[in-house]
C-alpha cells in the first residue's frame, strides 16, 4: 500500500464559538486527488488552512508521513505547496521576478521556469509587473509557480477562481499528470471538474 | 503535582474553588485594611522630617507594589496560557488588566500629592513616577491591542505575546530611566526614599500590602467567575448550575 | 537558508525601489519635524544647540514608527506572508531579512539625512559622529522592537495609531541611551558608557525580537 | 480632635489621597459586582429560553 502522505485524525476546527466541523477522518496517499465539497460557509478554507497548520485546530491531530504536525512543521513545509484565494503575488514584481523568487526561496530549479511560462501561455507578457495583468492572468501565474515547484503534495483552494476555458483545462490536466507522476492534490472547487485516469475520492464537510 | 495543575485548569473547578474561597479572602481583606488604615493613620508617630504627610505612603507604597505585581502575574499567566493553550491564565490575565491599571493610576496620583508639599509642584520627573507612568502605559497598551481585535482568540494570543515582550521590557525601562535621572538631576536628596522607617510604621505598611494584594485577588476572582459563566454558557454544568440556580 | 535570507532582501529591495513613496515619506517628514522645532521654540542658536540632540533623535524615532505600519501590510494584503510562513526555512530568519530590508530603506537615509538636521539645529560639529554612532544602533534597534508591534497590529484595519501605543514604551531606553550619548559628546564628555549601552540594547533585541515577530505574525494571519 | 485632622498643615493632600484610593478601589469592586450581576442575569435568561425553543433569543456575544 503507497504510504500514506497527510492524515487527519478526528479534526475539529472552530469559527469563534460555531463549530465547523468535528471527527473528520482522513488521509491521502501518492498519487491520489482528494476533493472537498460543501456549500459556501461550510469551513472547506478553514479546513484547508487548518491542513497547512496556518489555523489552529481544536480538536484532533494532523501528521505528515506518521509525524505529527506542527512539530514536523520543517519537513512538512518542504514537501507541500499551498495556493489560496490570494494569490500572493507581487503586484510590482514581473510575473518571471515572482517566480525566481518562489524558486530560490524553495529552492527548485531556475531553469524550468521559462518552460512553465510558456505552458500556462505567459511567455509573452513574463516581464509586464503582474498588476498589468488581468485576474485571469495572475492565476496563470500561480499554476506556473505549482508548475516549477518540487512538492509532493498541493493543496488547492478553488484553483479554478478567474480562470477560461483554457485554463481550466490546464488545470484538470495538470492535476492529473502530478497525481500519476505519484504527488497528492487536494482541493476545493465549485464547478465540476472532469479528472479522467485519476481515482477521485471527494469529502462531503458538515458540523 | 502535574495533574493538580491541569485539574484546575478545568473552568468548572476553578469555578467552584473561587466560590468557596471568596468569602474568607474577602472578609480577610477588609479586616487587614481597615486595621491597616487604624495603625497608619492614628496609630503610627509622627514623622520627624516629613511631618504628617509621610502617612501617603500606606496608599501610595501599596499601589505601586501592586502595578509591578499584576503585570507581572499577567505576563506570568500569558506565558501559560501561550505554551500550555490554558484557558483560565488567558482569563486571569485579562480581568487583572484594568485592576492593574486602576493600582498604577493610583500610585501615580497618590504619588504626585505627596510630592506636593515636598517639591512644590505637582509633577516632578522623578525615577520611580516615570517609570509609574510608562507603566500605565504598557497596561494602556495591553487593554487596547486586546480590544482591538474582534475575534477573541486571536486577542488574546496577541495580548500574551505583548505581555511577553512588556514584561521583559520593565526591567530595562526602569534602569535606563532610573539613568537618565541621576543623569539629568544633580544627585539631591534621593526624593522619594521612605522615611527610615520605624517599626510601628512598618506594621501598617505591610498590613495594607497584603490587604491590596487580597484586594485585587478577590476581584480578580469574581470577574474569572463571571467571564467563565459568560463563556460557557452553553456547558452542561453551567446549566445544570442555572437549575439548582446557585450561580 | 542563507540564500532565502538574500532572496527575500533582495526583493524587497526591489519593491521598495519601485514604491519611491514608502520609504520617501518617512524621511520627508523626519526633515520636516526637525525643521518645526526652530519655528516652534524661535531661532536662537543656544536654545536649539541645547535641544538639538533631543529633537533629532524624537523625529528620527517617529519617522521609523511611520514607516513600520507598511512593513508586513503589503505581504498580509496579498497572501504573500501566508507563503512565507510556509516556508521550509526557519521561520524568524526570514522574519530577520524583513526587518534588515525595512532598516535598509528607512534607518540608513535617516542616518545620511541627519548630518544636514544636525547643521540646522546648530548641533556642535563634534557630536556629529556621535550622532551616527547612536542613530546607527539605536534605529536598528527601533525597528527590531517596532516590528513586533507591526507584527501584532497587521491584521488590523486601523492598526496605526495602535501601533504607536504598543512599541513607544518599549521606545524609551533606546532613546534615552541614544539622545545622551549625543548630549554627552557635545559637552564634551566621553559617550562610551551610552554607546555600549546601546549596543547591548541592540544585541538584545536582535536575539529576541525576532522569535516574538514570527509568533505574533503567525498569531495575525490565522 | 480637631488638629487631628488638620494632619500638621497637610490635611489636604492627605485625605485627598486616602480618598481618591478607595473611591478608585470601591469603583474596581462595583465593577466587579455589576459584572457579576449583568452575566448571571444573561445566562439565566438565555437557560429559561433554551427551555422554551420557540422564543429563542440569539446570545449577543
Amino acid at each position: 500500500m503507497t504510504d500514506t502522505l497527510l492524515s487527519a485524525q478526528n479534526l475539529a476546527v472552530f469559527r469563534g464559538e460555531h463549530c465547523l466541523f468535528s471527527d473528520l477522518n482522513f488521509s491521502i496517499a501518492a498519487g491520489e486527488v482528494l476533493q472537498l465539497h460543501g456549500d459556501n460557509g461550510s469551513g472547506k478554507t478553514s479546513l484547508i488552512r487548518a491542513l497547512c497548520t496556518l489555523l489552529p485546530i481544536e480538536q484532533g491531530e494532523i501528521s505528515w508521513r506518521g509525524a505529527a504536525l506542527p512539530a514536523a512543521r520543517e519537513q512538512y513545509f518542504s514537501e507541500m505547496t499551498y495556493s489560496g484565494h490570494s494569490e500572493a503575488i507581487k503586484g510590482d514584481l514581473s510575473a518571471r521576478e515572482n517566480l525566481s523568487f518562489t524558486a530560490s526561496l524553495r529552492g527548485t530549479a531556475e531553469a524550468s521556469i521559462e518552460q512553465a511560462l510558456s505552458r500556462v501561455g505567459l511567455q509573452d507578457r513574463a516581464d509586464l509587473p503582474c498588476r498589468f495583468l488581468s485576474a485571469g492572468q495572475r492565476r496563470r501565474v500561480t499554476l506556473a509557480r505549482l508548475q516549477i515547484s518540487v512538492a509532493v503534495l498541493w493543496i488547492l483552494d478553488e484553483p479554478l477562481t478567474s480562470l477560461d476555458v483554457h485554463g481550466r483545462a490546464l488545470v484538470e490536466q495538470m492535476i492529473a499528470s502530478h497525481a500519476s507522476g505519484g504527488g497528492a492534490v487536494i482541493f476545493t472547487t465549485h464547478q465540476p471538474l472532469s479528472l479522467d485516469g485519476c481515482d477521485v475520492r471527494s469529502l462531503e464537510l458538515t458540523c | 503535582m502535574f495533574r493538580w495543575f491541569h485539574k484546575l485548569a478545568s473552568l468548572k473547578n476553578f469555578y467552584r474553588l473561587a466560590e468557596i474561597l471568596l468569602p474568607w479572602l474577602a472578609a480577610i481583606c477588609a479586616i487587614l485594611l481597615v486595621v491597616g488604615l487604624y495603625r497608619g493613620l492614628f496609630v503610627a508617630p509622627t514623622d520627624y522630617e516629613q511631618g504628617e504627610s509621610y502617612r501617603i505612603i500606606y496608599v501610595h507604597v501599596p499601589a505601586a507594589w501592586m502595578s509591578m505585581f499584576v503585570y507581572v502575574v499577567m505576563a506570568f499567566c500569558s506565558a501559560i496560557f501561550l505554551v500550555w493553550k490554558m484557558k483560565l491564565a488567558d482569563i486571569v490575565a485579562e480581568v487583572s488588566a484594568p485592576i492593574g491599571a486602576a493600582f498604577t493610576f493610583l500610585a501615580l496620583s497618590t504619588g504626585s500629592l505627596w510630592g506636593k508639599p515636598m517639591w512644590g509642584t505637582w509633577w516632578e520627573w522623578d525615577a520611580r513616577l516615570t517609570s509609574e507612568l510608562i507603566l500605565l502605559f504598557l497596561y494602556i497598551g495591553y487593554m487596547a491591542l486586546r480590544s482591538a481585535f474582534d475575534n477573541r482568540r486571536t486577542a488574546a494570543k496577541a495580548a500574551a505575546v505583548l505581555a511577553l515582550v512588556g514584561v521583559v521590557n520593565i526591567p530595562i525601562i526602569h534602569f535606563s530611566v532610573e539613568w537618565w535621572n541621576t543623569l539629568h538631576q544633580p544627585a539631591s536628596i534621593t526624593k522619594f526614599d521612605k522615611p527610615s522607617i520605624h517599626i510601628s510604621m512598618l506594621i501598617p505598611l505591610l498590613m495594607m500590602a497584603v490587604g491590596f494584594k487580597l484586594f485585587y485577588i478577590v476581584n480578580m476572582l469574581s470577574r474569572a467567575r463571571s467571564v467563565i459563566l459568560e463563556r460557557e454558557a452553553n456547558t452542561a454544568w453551567v446549566t445544570e448550575r442555572v437549575k439548582e440556580n446557585r450561580l | 537558508m542563507l540564500a532565502s535570507f538574500i532572496a527575500l532582501l533582495k526583493r524587497d529591495l526591489t519593491l521598495a525601489a519601485r514604491r519611491r513613496g514608502d520609504w520617501l515619506n518617512p524621511l520627508a517628514f523626519f526633515v520636516m519635524v526637525v525643521t518645526l522645532f526652530p519655528l516652534g521654540v524661535g531661532p536662537d542658536g543656544d536654545l536649539l544647540r541645547e535641544i538639538a540632540p533631543g529633537v533629532i533623535w524624537v523625529a528620527a524615532l517617529l519617522a521609523t514608527l511611520l514607516a513600520l505600519d507598511g512593513l508586513f501590510r503589503a505581504d498580509y494584503d496579498d497572501g504573500s506572508l501566508e507563503q512565507l510562513i510556509l516556508s521550509p526555512q526557519p521561520w524568524s530568519v526570514l522574519v530577520l531579512a524583513k526587518v534588515l530590508a525595512h532598516w535598509l530603506i528607512t534607518g540608513l537615509p535617516l542616518l545620511c539625512l541627519s548630518p544636514l538636521l544636525a547643521v540646522v539645529m546648530q548641533l556642535p560639529a563634534k557630536a556629529l559622529p556621535a550622532l551616527l554612532a547612536s542613530l546607527m544602533l539605536g534605529t536598528l534597534t527601533l525597528s527590531l522592537i517596532g516590528a513586533i508591534g507591526a507584527a501584532l497590529t497587521v491584521g488590523l484595519r486601523r492598526g496605526g495609531v495602535l501601533l504607536a501605543l504598543l512599541v513607544l514604551p518599549l521606545f524609551i531606553p533606546v532613546l534615552i541611551f541614544g539622545s545622551s550619548s549625543v548630549i554627552a559628546a557635545s559637552q564634551g564628555f566621553a559617550i562610551e558608557a551610552q554607546l555600549s549601552l546601546l549596543g547591548a540594547l541592540f544585541m538584545f533585541a536582535l536575539v529576541l525580537a525576532p522569535m516574538a515577530i514570527a509568533a505574533a505574525l503567525r498569531i495575525s494571519s490565522e | 480632635m480637631k488638629e487631628f485632622f488638620a494632619m500638621g498643615g497637610y490635611a489636604f493632600y492627605v485625605w485627598t489621597s486616602f480618598g481618591l484610593t478607595f473611591m478608585v478601589m470601591a469603583i474596581i469592586a462595583l465593577g466587579t459586582r455589576l459584572q457579576r450581576r449583568r452575566v448571571v442575569a444573561a445566562v439565566t435568561r438565555r437557560a429559561q429560553t433554551e427551555s422554551k425553543p420557540d422564543a429563542r433569543e440569539p446570545f449577543r456575544e
